[in-house]
């Protein structure tokens, strides 16, 4: 209950994920949510395509997902992650996390996304009006990871 | 014999998403040497391995670690989570 | 729209002020929702309250939030803060950022919230077996705006 | 005349949330040392003037501002929100 992770083709209910998150411990002070969508800054995105590794996907977010629990003492850990094709505006993914204080529900957050984006087996395609492009790692994504 | 998979544009360059492969070779390094001199396609996606990552079963690792026991073994660009 | 700031007694719905928050514009790539919870670390706690400065806690939250708005360029901005009697595990207090950016996402509503902390006019009041006790601010709050 | 608002633990040891002051005062400093000649009560409330704040027409301000064209006047403790 306290760690859950979710990888699937289907949409999610992000409100509904929100309601009630962290509820019931009595030691909660702080839930943050984060909701990754699909950007269409040119105007010319068509959809997204999401693949994946299936079998090392769940086993790397779990990993990651564990490492958090333990670092920042979260009551609750939830990760969704989505793949396929999606289309601009569509939900990607979301973390969130329940913890005493507000900086460790920041920090975890932060962590997660920042793990998720280069250490999570998944790889982004855009196809617009021009054909389709991969997206690329960044080296802000590597060095993000660094802070940690 | 040793499942090898591969992702993003390293399957579209290779035209295929998984293969199995006889080799006798040591380390992760030794079997990219002995696929890019099979055919261009191969040849093409492995041109850098800058550009590259590697997982054996399913745990990233680097270029240089042994294949001994390994069952699988998958090649992609780097990653594009989150 | 853009930018929205609730000073209330009643409760609110975190779920569904987080469904749908920051939908609609095709610039979001990232949305982060914060949710403070009034916690029992006793065991004690038989409620809080929350006094607050009517007039002033407006007009600071909103320089607050304009702040941030300008600054991390976002795209909608929601703060809601309740006052008056609250039972532990209740919603205190929210704050919702998107952006087109995961960063200016986090970093908008961690300064909100250090803000919120230390500069707008809430004054919590722990009520409990032993009698009543003023929440004391700490050092680590007001330290924490030297980070912006 | 001014009015003058007190909040949290200011307001329960002076007794009142808020009262209409006539002083001549030029600063706050110069109201607050007012107050405090007054009753106990005052003189507890504003005993250490680095645990409490000032907000001059519902802004922040500090103890050496001028009072002059300010209608109102607050102190209370350090904020906690959030």
């Amino acid at each position: 209950m306290a760690v859950r992770v979710r990888v699937q083709a289907e949409p999610f209910d992000y409100g509904a994920e929100c309601a009630g998150f962290g509820a019931g411990g009595r030691g909660v002070g702080a839930v943050v949510t984060f909701l990754g969508i699909v950007r269409d800054d040119s105007g010319q995105l068509a959809r997204m395509e999401i693949e994946h590794y299936p079998g090392m996907t769940e086993k790397a977010i779990a990993a990651i997902a564990e490492e958090a629990h333990v670092r920042w003492s979260l009551a609750e850990l939830l990760v969704i992650h989505r793949y396929g094709p999606l289309a601009p505006g569509e939900a990607i993914m979301m973390v969130a996390t329940a913890a005493r204080h507000r900086v460790a529900a920041f920090e975890a957050a932060e962590f997660l996304m920042d793990y998720l984006k280069s250490r999570a087996p998944f790889w982004k395609k855009e196809i617009g009006a021009d054909g389709a492009t991969w997206v690329a790692a960044t080296e802000e994504d590597e060095e993000a990871l660094t802070r940690w | 014999m040793i499942d090898v998979l591969y992702f993003a544009w390293v399957r579209e360059r290779i035209g295929l998403p998984r293969e199995r492969v006889d080799t006798s070779a040591a380390t992760v390094a030794d079997l990219v040497a002995e696929l890019r001199s099979r055919e261009d396609r191969y040849a093409a996606a492995f041109a850098d391995l800058r550009s590259l990552r590697v997982a054996l079963d399913q745990q990233l690792a680097d270029f240089s670690a042994p294949l001994a026991g390994v069952r699988e073994v998958a090649f992609f660009p780097p990653m594009t989570g989150g």
